[in-house]
């Protein structure tokens, strides 16, 4: 199995024809997809623990403090202490909640959000999934995690939490059209909704260069609209601490309340992988047109480190935007997004296809 | 979820039940054991009952049972933001009763603290503030400033927030050494932070929107809740205690009475974001004119108030703070009433939040700087 | 025309707000070497409090384990919680006399206020303020404390 | 106003009452019958207009329960201090001033938790701060053998 960290089609493709050598087709594919779905939840578990980690440093760090210093070195083991603690603690159920949704709720958060991660080109290769639609896949089931939202609030019988549920249902279903006109506009720009094709086509130039200020102005909407599906804040009226002390998973405990905490930083790394390689040129290293040799030096460096050099880029940003910003009223959610993104979004479009119109982009 | 089954459809509107929430005793917004029980439809409020008393510590009723001298500690248990002004209250009063002078260099000493403990509280209210709109870092760089007046209030107090600083007659100690050198730092210091804090959430478009237009209190509402301190001043009641009935070296010094008219949620926030640049004016003037001389005057070991009634008006940080001492000769008082402007202030809540979302409700309690046991006593 | 300029000038202006702020959070971020986190028990060593700092009360003694407290219970009078109470004892003096002596102290730390009304009244000076404030214990009964040291006796020439 | 032209002006307007200058604010002592009707006087006459209360609370006397109402006017920035003394002292009774000035609705409520002292037409006369069955702790023939430890 030649290993090649610049391209992993190789591999996988050795790997599969390796299992095609020694076993039946079907018991192939059922090998497979134990391998796929064993590392996404490792990964999805490893890299949740480090996204909680790093929030606390970077928050911490924000408000010019330390941040966890005790559990292992600069407080490194501090989260996988807390994941422990989380596993068992004692799962408490209100007496009359609707026990059958109310256990349901985490896991359907959870499936929703290991459903968006199945498209993510992590390098040139490495993507579970390839569809010819991957941009409106991603668009599609990132929207059932509020169902587990809606479904939490509702059935742990707690006003704060139905409140927080509600909020976070209008919320997402609108912000959820400016996500995707946002990414509307670069598909227009690529031509496909295929991910592998828009990472492929900016090889020479990302698309938040290559579109001028219509795709600067899409990243922008697209960050906005993403930190509010994440519900995070200043968006994070679902959980509203100070209003609805922890709104729609306040019921919840043990490991249920971690599923909804976990899935809130996968999410975020969700929304951060789509900036990445819709608008930040995925995997892609960065190119500068004639640079010729600032561009060897940058290909040197895998696709996959660039990958997540750039998501937690944009992580951070996000970060930023929470231990920035007050927390918006429910009702100036809805008027950002129906007054000001989504009109200034769909003149955003109409710019881009004047630009790709006229090939004005590079 | 009994409460919200019922829906009625009329013709032009969906009309759904009122149902009832409690927001505490135990809620990360009402800063300790206070419930408010909200009737709430959908995210409208409709009325919000405060019920109070959860830390209710009879310090009325101790103060009935221990000398004059040793009132005064309790009073830092009341507003323990204020600790410095209450405790001015009360000396003040015994002063009054005695007809004892206290000398200059006191009554300086006296208003630099009462602007040092006004600058903290109004230090951590701004970053409580922030931190109830959901701007969590505000809160660490409120108190980060804090450090530095509760620091100096250690150096020369020897407590950080239960001061028991002043005595009746003058004040416990004399003030540090170093004192007046770190008081001048930190004003420094200070004035490069206060911009900051407006760049961070004053000027903040989301918080602007979140504030302004909201919470409408008016002049007639403020005085007949008699709603004072910064939180009245917004609303146009001029009820500076400072400027109305000066005590320690307030006539000394110059200072304005800020004071707006729109009476909103965003202009008490303004006028408590003011008050601190006043406050830092007023120990400018005060710092480097400390005159030289006792720290108190000699006074009786058992203090004994003349028969009578006494009431002594103070500013602190949240309004206007009064003392009512009714003394049958002895060395007790016989009776003691604190006038708590966190009482008085609170229950014009009903007032201001009613018809206002939840969200809302958090940031007009957050402006009105609500110390819980300030309200229970 | 002009409700469009508006728009376009309030979304410019919201965005610069947002900018600003994230300007002040971002110059705190990027100079971590600012930061204000004391770690505590580690800087045992190093912290120092304040001269006047009230810990809790302690009664001071000298080489020969002798302190100036003559027993006289002023502190006591003055304690508004009773957390101090004064035993004492009767001696005889040299001249064979006899004469009031404190014999013990008892100092109820879980009831102190720490308002230092006891340390103002003392007429000798025997009692002050400690600077130690890690006063958790694991027992309440721990917490009540007797001042003067064993064996102590009251120093020469103090007088009441 | 200056004080004496406000205590002559008082006493001519409230002949029932006993007006006379205490330690340091002016005192009118007024009939328990007649309490509400000098409330509405006090802050409804123009020259008066006291409109900001400061401060209501009540003190237990020997013979009687006492209200004391400080009060301010806004516009003239006066002082004055209203006196009225219940009939009973075991079962006091008081016109309540909650209509006149809204912040003793709560004002009251407090007095009646610590004193037991009714006020009559309060539209919502509860205990505030304790128990319904708790005593009343500021009499002074209150006792609680548990959590008061006499010295």
């Amino acid at each position: 199995m030649g290993f090649n960290i610049y391209d992993f089609s190789g591999m996988t493709h050795n790997m599969h024809l390796w299992f095609l050598e020694r076993m039946s087709p079907t018991a192939t594919t059922i090998v497979e997809w134990t391998i796929i779905g064993v590392s996404y939840m490792l990964f999805v578990a490893l890299f949740g623990l480090f996204l909680v980690y790093a929030e606390r440093k970077v928050c911490a760090a924000f408000q010019q403090r330390l941040g966890p210093m005790r559990v292992g070195y600069w407080g490194l083991l501090q989260t996988i202490a807390d994941f422990i603690k989380l596993l068992m603690k004692e799962l408490i159920m209100p007496k009359s909640a609707d026990k059958f949704l109310y256990n349901l709720a985490p896991f359907i958060v959870m499936i929703a959000t290991f459903l968006a991660m199945a498209v993510l080109p992590f390098a040139k290769g490495l993507q579970t999934l390839d569809f010819d639609i991957g941009i409106f896949y991603v668009t599609a089931v990132s929207s059932v995690g509020v169902i587990g939202i809606l479904i939490a609030g509702w059935s742990s019988n707690n006003k704060y939490s139905l409140i927080g549920a509600m909020r976070s249902g209008a919320q997402i279903l609108s912000y959820e059209l400016s996500v995707s006109l946002s990414l509307v506009t670069i598909i227009i720009l690529a031509g496909s909704m295929q991910l592998s094709v828009v990472v492929e086509s900016q090889r020479d130039a990302w698309f938040i260069f290559k579109g001028h200020i219509p795709a600067l102005i899409a990243f922008v909407i697209f960050l906005i609209a993403g930190t509010a599906e994440t519900n995070r804040g200043p968006f994070d009226l679902a959980e509203a601490e100070s209003e609805l002390t922890a709104g729609f998973h306040t019921e919840y405990s043990g490991i249920k309340f971690a599923f909804f905490f976990l899935a809130e930083y996968i999410n975020m790394f969700i929304v951060a992988a789509m900036a990445t390689t819709v608008f930040l040129g995925g995997w892609m290293p960065l190119h500068f047109g004639s640079f010729e040799s600032f561009n060897v030096v940058m290909d040197f460096i895998p696709p996959l480190v660039w990958f997540f050099m750039k998501v937690l880029g944009v992580i951070f940003l996000i970060m930023w935007f929470k231990w920035t910003f007050p927390r918006l009223r429910v009702d100036q959610i809805l008027t950002l997004e129906w007054k000001y993104l989504l009109p200034i979004n769909l003149i955003n479009i109409l710019l881009m296809s004047l630009v790709v119109l006229t090939k004005f982009h590079l | 979820m009994s409460e919200t089954k019922e829906i009625i459809i009329t013709s032009d509107k969906i009309h759904t039940d009122e149902y009832l929430v409690n927001m505490g005793p135990q809620h990360p917004s009402t800063h300790g054991v206070l419930r408010l029980l909200v009737r709430l439809e959908g995210e409208m409020v409709h009325n919000i009952q405060p019920h109070v008393g959860y830390i209710h510590s009879g310090i009325e009723k101790m103060c009935e049972a221990i000398s004059y001298p040793q009132v005064i500690h309790l009073t830092d248990r009341m507003d323990y933001l204020s600790a410095h002004m209450n405790n001015e209250a009360v000396a003040l009063c015994i002063e009054n009763a005695l007809q004892v002078e206290v000398p200059e260099r006191v009554k300086y000493i006296r208003t630099i603290m009462d602007e040092l403990s006004r600058l903290a509280s109004h230090q951590l209210w701004w970053c409580v503030m922030g931190m109830d709109l959901g701007a969590l870092t505000t809160f660490f760089y409120g108190l980060r400033d804090r450090e530095h007046i509760l620091d100096i209030f250690e150096e020369t107090c020897g407590a950080r927030m239960t001061l028991n600083y002043s005595v009746p007659g003058g004040v416990m100690f004399d003030i540090h050494p170093n004192f007046q050198k770190r008081v001048k730092e930190f004003i420094k210091e200070f004035r490069k932070k206060l911009p900051e804090y407006d760049q961070l959430l004053t000027g903040n478009v989301i918080f602007q929107e979140r504030t302004n237009d909201i919470g409408y209190l008016s002049l007639e509402d403020a005085i007949a809740w008699g709603v004072t301190g910064p939180s009245g001043r917004g609303s146009g009641f001029s009820c500076d205690v400072r400027k109305h009935q000066p005590y320690s070296a307030y006539p000394l010094v110059q200072f304005e009475e800020k004071l707006a008219t729109k009476g909103d949620t965003f202009t008490r926030y303004r006028l408590r974001m003011e008050e601190m640049y006043e406050s830092l004016h007023i120990i400018e003037q005060l710092i480097d004119n400390i005159p030289e001389g006792d720290y108190a005057v000699k006074m009786k070991g058992v203090v004994k108030l003349p028969e009578g009634e006494f009431y002594q008006r103070v500013e602190t940080a949240r309004g206007e703070f009064g003392v009512y001492i009714v003394s049958d000769g002895k060395k007790n008082p016989y009776r003691v009433k604190f006038r708590s402007p966190g009482f008085s202030n609170l229950f014009a809540l009903n007032k201001m939040a009613a018809g206002h979302k939840i969200a809302d409700l958090v940031a007009i309690m957050s402006t009105l700087d609500l110390v819980i046991p300030d309200i229970d006593r | 025309m002009n409700a469009l300029f508006q728009y376009i000038s309030t979304v410019f202006k919201g965005v610069g707000t947002l900018l600003t702020g994230m300007k002040i959070t971002g110059k705190y971020v990027f100079t971590p070497w600012n930061n204000v986190t004391q770690q505590y028990p580690e800087n045992r060593d190093t912290l120092k409090m304040f001269d006047r700092f009230r810990g809790e009360v302690i009664m001071t003694h000298n080489e020969n384990n002798e302190h100036l407290c003559t027993g006289c219970g002023i502190c006591e009078i003055n304690c508004p919680n009773g957390s101090i109470e004064i035993i004492s004892k009767m001696e005889l003096t040299e001249e064979g006399k006899k004469k009031r002596a404190i014999d013990q102290h008892i100092y109820h730390l879980g009831m102190c206020t720490l308002c230092n009304l006891c340390i103002k009244a003392c007429p000798t000076g025997a009692i002050v303020m400690g600077q130690n404030f890690e006063h958790a214990v694991w027992d309440r009964s721990k917490l009540t404390k007797v001042l003067n040291q064993p064996g102590s006796k009251i120093a020469q020439g103090v007088k009441e | 106003m200056i004080n004496e032209e406000l205590q002559a002006y008082l006493a001519g307007k409230f002949s029932n009452a006993e007006v006379k200058p205490g330690k340091q604010y002016l005192e009118i002592l007024v009939q328990a019958a007649d309490l509400h009707e000098t409330a509405v006087q006090l802050k409804g006459v123009p020259e008066l207009s006291f409109d900001y209360l400061i401060c209501l609370t009540g003190v237990d006397y020997p013979e009687s329960m006492q209200i004391v109402y400080h009060l301010e006017s806004v516009k003239h920035r006066h002082m004055v201090v209203l006196k009225v003394n219940t009939a009973d002292r075991v079962d006091p009774k008081v016109d309540t001033v909650s209509d006149v000035w809204q912040t003793a609705k709560y004002h009251e409520r407090e007095v009646y938790d610590l004193l037991g002292v009714k006020f009559n037409h309060h539209t919502d006369l509860r205990r505030l701060f304790l128990d319904d069955d708790y005593g009343f702790p500021l009499r002074k023939d209150f006792k609680d053998e548990v959590r008061i430890v006499e010295r």
